[in-house]
């Protein structure tokens, strides 16, 4: 997980980038292509086959042109050309059918490869991830129905399929060392697969320009053994009994992936698209007080005291109570419905822990 | 411009109503000019043809991604009312078809005769449409009031979609169809009010005696914009209010 | 060919009094604002865009300013987001779109056909004031806040952005027709006013280029005017065919949107082919290799470019059969245009090659169109471009292109043409310096961009992961090179106004019509109605004084 | 083409008469015009009439096919592109080439979908979630 939890709090917030802690992927021999760490080797093969070619034809064409430029340059002002040749054509021929062939040969190469690449066999099929994009993080639901957010474990060996799904805007989900993209359409489901051959910890981009913090919006892909799966680690969330500040850590890592992209999370950490956390408690002779909150509901304007039963519900139906205050009014904010209560919890008590500096 | 009028070749009017009429500077035969003129305007038109293309498109990509919405939201337009208007069109280009001709044939008060009953045609057709705005309006299938209210999230509705009558109830996105009516109508509308001030142009032209056999070429062109104008009509009227 | 206007020219003594010609004909600012002189039209032009480049290019410097460190140097994620949208937008529909045909197309198309002026002067007249009007537009944008989208204005976010979209889309919609009556205009003036004898083989490549472009303005254009439009639409009244949210299709909004855009991009890059096919004959001073070739494939290209705009769209969830399809032809695009490029390399083969600045400019242009164009069939590979899409190297590919090949190509004809333009010449030495600056600077910009690319670094990016950052910092300091070669370039031309050292008759010993024609051209371009009677590039019948005589 | 049409241009035009036969200027007979427009009104009935009954998926094939030809009448005789020259013909007419390469590109990816889902078996029901809001002014951030 991203562990904020070492950086100090007086950290300008952009010194916590979503890929702390993230290994630059190893370059393969040809210094072109990340180390490939899934099983779409057809990209990396066609790519240098075409890489190779282009070579070719760019070294022809620059020797002859440089050199003629070289050799026949013209000396006097009024120098006639060596030769007056307006066509050949065997020599016409020759250079269009040659590249002719050479291109249909990648295109069938390419077009066979990304067949592969988009028919997703039964083994992913039963191993079926859902990631779901928004403005500008990631959930990831396991199969088995938990949740992590912003990194995503997966099996080595395992062959694995993503359904995609987008509540906004359109996204797109790349791992470059996989060799997959996929734009995330609004409105209906994407798909991609394949097959982590390669322990390690892996960059996940949004691709599909999103908004204010695209390019932040970024999970890391976990390919681990099966011992390491069996563990959950993305679920590991403090109970209710948990130490308190195990609890807060907790919440703080949790703002940080979530929320810090459009609220004030700390004095120092988050942008400001949506009301600040800071002062929403504060500490009244030893104890919280929430702040009072000017909110439309249902098109009329009522003032609330913040609590948890509000925080609870702007988390999972921002759109009840809108915050009138300006510049935060007629902002909406994306909703965290399936955010489970543990998780809230944490996050409630870090907004109060908040209160006391 | 002014030191080269000394390549103008100037066109006799055929008769005293009639004004001459002087060629352009760089161009060395009228031939020459009514032809770019003309050819000039065909090109304009067809980029006419590919601007409403890509409506049309949207029509059929959504006529069959919804056939539901697009079958109950036709039914929901009167076919009488487009088919008059459908004739009103057809006949006013025919009055703007015998225009020109008049025009060809220097007939000057009949050219003018038929142009007025052309734009008559287009008030006629304009007229009409309003009446079918208003009854969209009043169903609440196009809230003209809420036309620009924006979406509404609770309802996760379009504002200026009501259907008080619940018609669309049971289809999905029942105000696509409408949108697209809308779109594609007011455009439409938009092509003939041009189409008309067009016409009371070259109306006054005639009116001075510009046009006449040796020179008639505005006259033509804007009754090719006029009968472009009916032919896109043409399709929208079976695509609304008969197909779906 | 020649005609018989040169012969009297030769008796002309040189120290005959200026020559009245177009520049000095009439004076005044109305003069100018209301002219309806294709030369003048093709100046002003000429200002409008240069000052759209160098705007762009400002905001070019800025992104990779701001790149150099991977958290961002100057600005925040969302003004980055502004820039280098705005960075896209000024150059594509500012700039490189009407750039060519707009200034050079406008001056010397119809000289080299031998007309008095194009078909329709005022039309071309109101398609430049409609450029401006647009132009005014974009700027009025930025100030009502701006907008953020990209130059592609993606659905469905540029629906929801709370930005100035509207604006900008009428700016679009605007500077669309002025694109579209360019060329409606050149079309009719190469169908209705080519001189005598100049049959549609006789035409030099150049006019060919502005032709095939001239289709393509008109018949894609509008496609991108309704789609700008359904766009304002659906923020003013939610039509909702392109959002989600009302049962639309953000994928529809990209059809449409490439539809237009992917023959914008050889609307862009025709009329640069046409100029280089000027420049390599005449500085090599030998008739075109496969004259009919190039100029069947500037139509080919024309019309496959219609064909192919599903290959911006290989990651949208298009359906397999039609990637499939736009694919196959997007591999056919490449042949017409390598034989281009093959046909010019011939042409220099064995010619009388002068190295003078736009020959410079010409070859940095071959050398970088080669680049820019095999990079092309790299991405064209379905699967590879799954991993590509999106990435640096999409970026690094369109900008050896679009900056490098049409860009260069557009000073290489400016280069060429100048002299017979302003009958002035500008300092040789500063010019091939600029030159060098110009290609160093550029390929250090562009060439890191393929490795990020091909490395995983997608397009833009704010702020980046580390392991990118000594791409991004070799390719600033390209950039700063080659802002540092256009303004040395800006300095010499316009240095070269003041200083008025005169340039000769025919500077480069060019044989077509625009060579023929008083240098600067007079009002009526020709003192009389030149007759074609010699094949285009027929060097035997160069006249060699005319190179000797000032102008 | 008729005489009439020479006589109609000799008095304007003299030196550039042997351009005239390009069929530039037709004027065609009140008689024609009248069968054409009634022409018209009847296929506007009968495509209404038809409309009444329900052929299933042809419906938007007959109505389109009646369409087109009403189409043709008015280009051909309205707009005179009969009597037209070759250039002004090939112009216009490409352009429903051209909008024809939009429609069948546009539309095979939207049709061939469904065969998509079956090749992948991807499901296509539309996601269900919250939105953000559109943001309706078009003024500063």
């Amino acid at each position: 997980m991203i562990n904020l939890i070492q950086d100090p709090p007086q950290d300008p917030p952009k010194d916590a980038t979503p890929w702390d802690g993230v290994p630059a992927p190893d370059i393969d021999a040809w210094g072109q292509l990340p180390v490939q760490a899934g099983n779409f080797d057809h990209v990396d093969g066609l790519f240098y086959f075409t890489y190779a070619v282009c070579i070719v034809f760019f070294v022809i064409i620059t020797g002859v042109l440089l050199y003629s430029c070289v050799a026949h340059r013209r000396k006097t002002w009024d120098q006639k050309p060596l030769s007056n040749v307006t066509h050949n054509t065997p020599l016409e021929v020759v250079w269009t059918v040659i590249p002719l062939i050479i291109v249909m040969i990648m295109f069938a190469w390419g077009f066979k490869g990304s067949l592969d690449m988009t028919t997703v066999p039964q083994a992913a099929k039963q191993n079926t991830y859902k990631a779901t994009a928004k403005q500008w993080n990631w959930t990831f639901t396991y199969p088995n129905g938990t949740r992590g957010y912003n990194e995503v474990y997966i099996e080595i060996g395992k062959p694995v399929q993503f359904m995609l799904e987008s509540t906004d805007v359109l996204h797109a989900f790349y791992v470059p060392s996989m060799r997959v993209k996929r734009d995330i359409v609004p409105g209906r489901y994407q798909s991609v697969w394949f097959e982590p051959t390669k322990l390690g910890t892996y960059h996940l981009f949004c691709a599909e320009y999103c908004g204010d913090d695209h390019s932040r919006m970024y999970a890391k892909v976990h390919v681990v053994d099966e011992a390491t799966m069996e563990k959950e680690p993305w679920n590991i969330v403090p109970e209710a009994d948990a130490p308190v500040a195990e609890r807060i850590a907790y919440g703080k890592e949790l703002a940080g992936q979530l929320c810090a992209s459009c609220h004030k999370i700390s004095p120092t950490q988050g942008m400001d698209n949506g009301p600040s956390w800071v002062g929403m408690f504060t500490k009244v002779d030893g104890k919280l007080v929430g702040r009072q909150r000017e909110v439309i509901e249902g098109g009329e304007t009522k003032t609330i005291t913040t609590d948890d039963a509000y925080i609870t519900e702007s988390i999972r139906k921002p759109t009840q109570k809108i915050v009138a205050e300006e510049p935060y009014r007629g902002r909406n904010m994306s909703n965290f419905e399936t955010l489970d209560d543990a998780r809230i919890a944490c996050l409630i008590d870090y907004m109060k822990s908040l209160a006391d500096n | 411009m002014s030191h080269d009028d000394h390549h103008a070749v100037v066109i006799p009017a055929p008769g005293s109503e009639f004004v001459p009429h002087t060629v352009a500077h760089h161009f060395s035969t009228p031939v020459q000019e009514f032809q770019a003129g003309k050819l000039g305007f065909w090109l304009f038109l067809a980029t006419e043809i590919l601007l409403f293309g890509g409506l049309f498109a949207a029509y059929f990509y959504f006529h069959e991604l919804f056939p539901q919405t697009f079958r109950v939201g036709g039914e929901q337009l009167d076919w009488r009312l487009g088919a008059l208007n459908t004739s009103v069109l057809l006949l006013s280009s025919w009055t703007m078809a015998m225009g020109v001709r008049s025009a060809q044939t220097s007939q000057k008060t009949k050219t003018i005769v038929y142009l007025i009953l052309t734009v008559l045609g287009a008030v006629g057709f304009m007229v009409i449409k309003f009446i079918e705005y208003r009854a969209k309006n009043e169903h609440g299938l196009i809230c003209f009031g809420h036309l620009f209210d924006g979406y509404d999230m609770a309802s996760g509705q379009v504002s200026w979609f009501k259907d008080y009558h619940g018609v669309m109830a049971n289809v999905p996105h029942g105000h696509m169809f409408f949108a697209i009516y809308l779109t594609m109508t007011a455009i439409h509308g938009l092509h003939v009010i041009i189409g008309a001030i067009a016409i009371l142009y070259v109306l006054r032209g005639t009116a001075m005696g510009r046009y006449h056999a040796g020179y008639y070429l505005p006259v033509d062109l804007v009754g090719l914009y006029w009968h472009l104008v009916d032919l896109i009509w043409i399709f929208l009227f079976p695509l609304l209010y008969l197909v779906p | 060919m020649t005609t018989n206007t040169p012969a009297i020219d030769v008796q002309k003594s040189p120290a005959a009094a200026p020559r009245e010609n177009y520049l000095n004909c009439s004076k005044g600012f109305k003069s100018w604002a209301l002219t309806l002189d294709h030369k003048r039209i093709g100046l002003m032009y000429l200002v409008g865009v240069s000052i759209a480049f160098l705007a762009g290019g400002l905001f070019a410097l800025l992104v990779r300013l701001h790149l150099w460190e991977p958290e961002g140097m100057l600005f925040t994620n969302i003004e980055y987001n502004q820039i280098f949208t705005l960075h896209g937008a000024f150059m594509v529909f500012l700039f490189v779109i009407p750039a060519i045909p707009g200034s050079l197309g406008n001056v010397v198309m119809p000289l080299m056909v031998g007309a008095k002026d194009v078909a329709l002067p005022k039309l071309n007249l109101l398609s430049f004031y409609l450029w401006l009007a647009g132009a005014v537009l974009a700027v009025l944008a930025i100030v009502l806040g701006g907008f953020d989208t990209g130059w592609t204005f993606y659905a469905p976010y540029s629906l929801y952005t709370d930005r100035a979209i509207v604006t900008i889309g009428m700016a679009i919609f605007i500077l669309g027709f002025s694109s579209i009556f360019t060329g409606l205009n050149f079309i009719v003036t190469v169908h209705k006013l080519r001189a005598p004898g100049m049959t549609w083989f006789r035409m030099p490549l150049f006019v060919w280029a502005i032709y095939a472009t001239a289709i393509l303005q008109v018949l894609a254009t509008p496609v991108l005017g309704i789609t700008v439009l359904l766009v304002a639409f659906e923020r003013l009244y939610n039509i909702g065919i392109f959002d989600p949210r009302l049962g639309g299709d953000p994928v529809l909004f990209e059809h449409f949107f490439w539809f237009y855009s992917h023959p914008a991009v050889y609307i862009m890059v025709l009329p640069a082919f046409g100029i280089i096919s000027e420049l390599v004959s005449v500085h090599s001073r030998k008739p075109l290799f496969g004259y009919k070739l190039i100029a069947f494939s500037s139509i080919a290209i024309a019309v496959i470019s219609f064909l192919v705009w599903g290959h911006h769209m290989f990651t949208s969830g298009q359906s397999t059969y039609a990637m499939f399809a736009f694919s196959f032809l997007t591999f056919f695009v490449a042949i017409p245009t390598a034989i281009k490029e093959f046909s010019w390399v011939a042409t220099v083969w064995k010619g009388s090659v002068a190295l003078n600045s736009p020959m410079l400019y010409t070859l940095a242009f071959l050398i970088i169109f080669a680049i820019g164009g095999l990079t092309g069939v790299i991405l064209g590979a379905l699967n590879v471009d799954l991993h590509l899409h999106d990435t640096y190297f999409v970026v690094a590919h369109f900008h050896y292109v679009m900056m490098g090949s049409i860009a260069l190509a557009f000073f290489a004809g400016l280069h060429h043409w100048w002299p017979k333009m302003f009958g002035v010449m500008y300092n040789e030495l500063q010019a091939k310096i600029a030159c060098a600056t110009i290609f160093i600077g550029f390929n250090l910009t562009f060439l890191p961009q393929f490795v990020m690319g091909s490395r995983g670094m997608p397009r833009r990016y704010a702020t980046y992961v580390p392991e990118y950052v000594p791409y991004h910092q070799a390719s600033t300091i390209g950039a700063v090179i080659l802002g540092a070669g256009v303004a040395l370039m800006v300095f010499y031309l316009l240095a070269s106004l003041l200083i008025r050292k005169k340039a000769k008759e025919n500077q480069w010993g060019g044989v077509t019509l625009d060579w023929i024609a008083p240098t600067p051209p007079p009002h009526l371009n020709f003192d009389e109605e030149p007759k074609v009677v010699h094949e285009v590039y027929d060097y035997s019948t160069l006249d060699y004084d005319s190179m000797q005589r000032d102008c | 083409m008729s005489d009439k049409t020479q006589s109609d241009h000799a008095q304007g035009d003299g030196h550039a008469h042997g351009e005239l036969d390009m069929g530039h200027t037709h004027v065609s007979s009140s008689a024609m015009f009248m069968t054409v427009l009634i022409a018209l009104l009847f296929l506007t009935f009968i495509t209404v009439a038809v409309a009444q009954f329900d052929f299933g998926s042809a419906n938007m094939l007959i109505a389109m096919g009646i369409a087109s030809v009403k189409a043709s009448l008015v280009i051909a005789f309205f707009m005179h592109l009969k009597w037209d020259t070759a250039v002004n013909k090939l112009m216009f007419l490409s352009s429903f080439l051209f909008l024809s390469l939009l429609f069948i590109f546009t539309l095979a990816d939207q049709f061939t979908r469904r065969l998509d889902h079956e090749l992948h078996t991807t499901p296509s029901e539309p996601v269900d979630g919250a939105w953000v809001q559109p943001a309706k002014s078009d003024g500063p951030h």
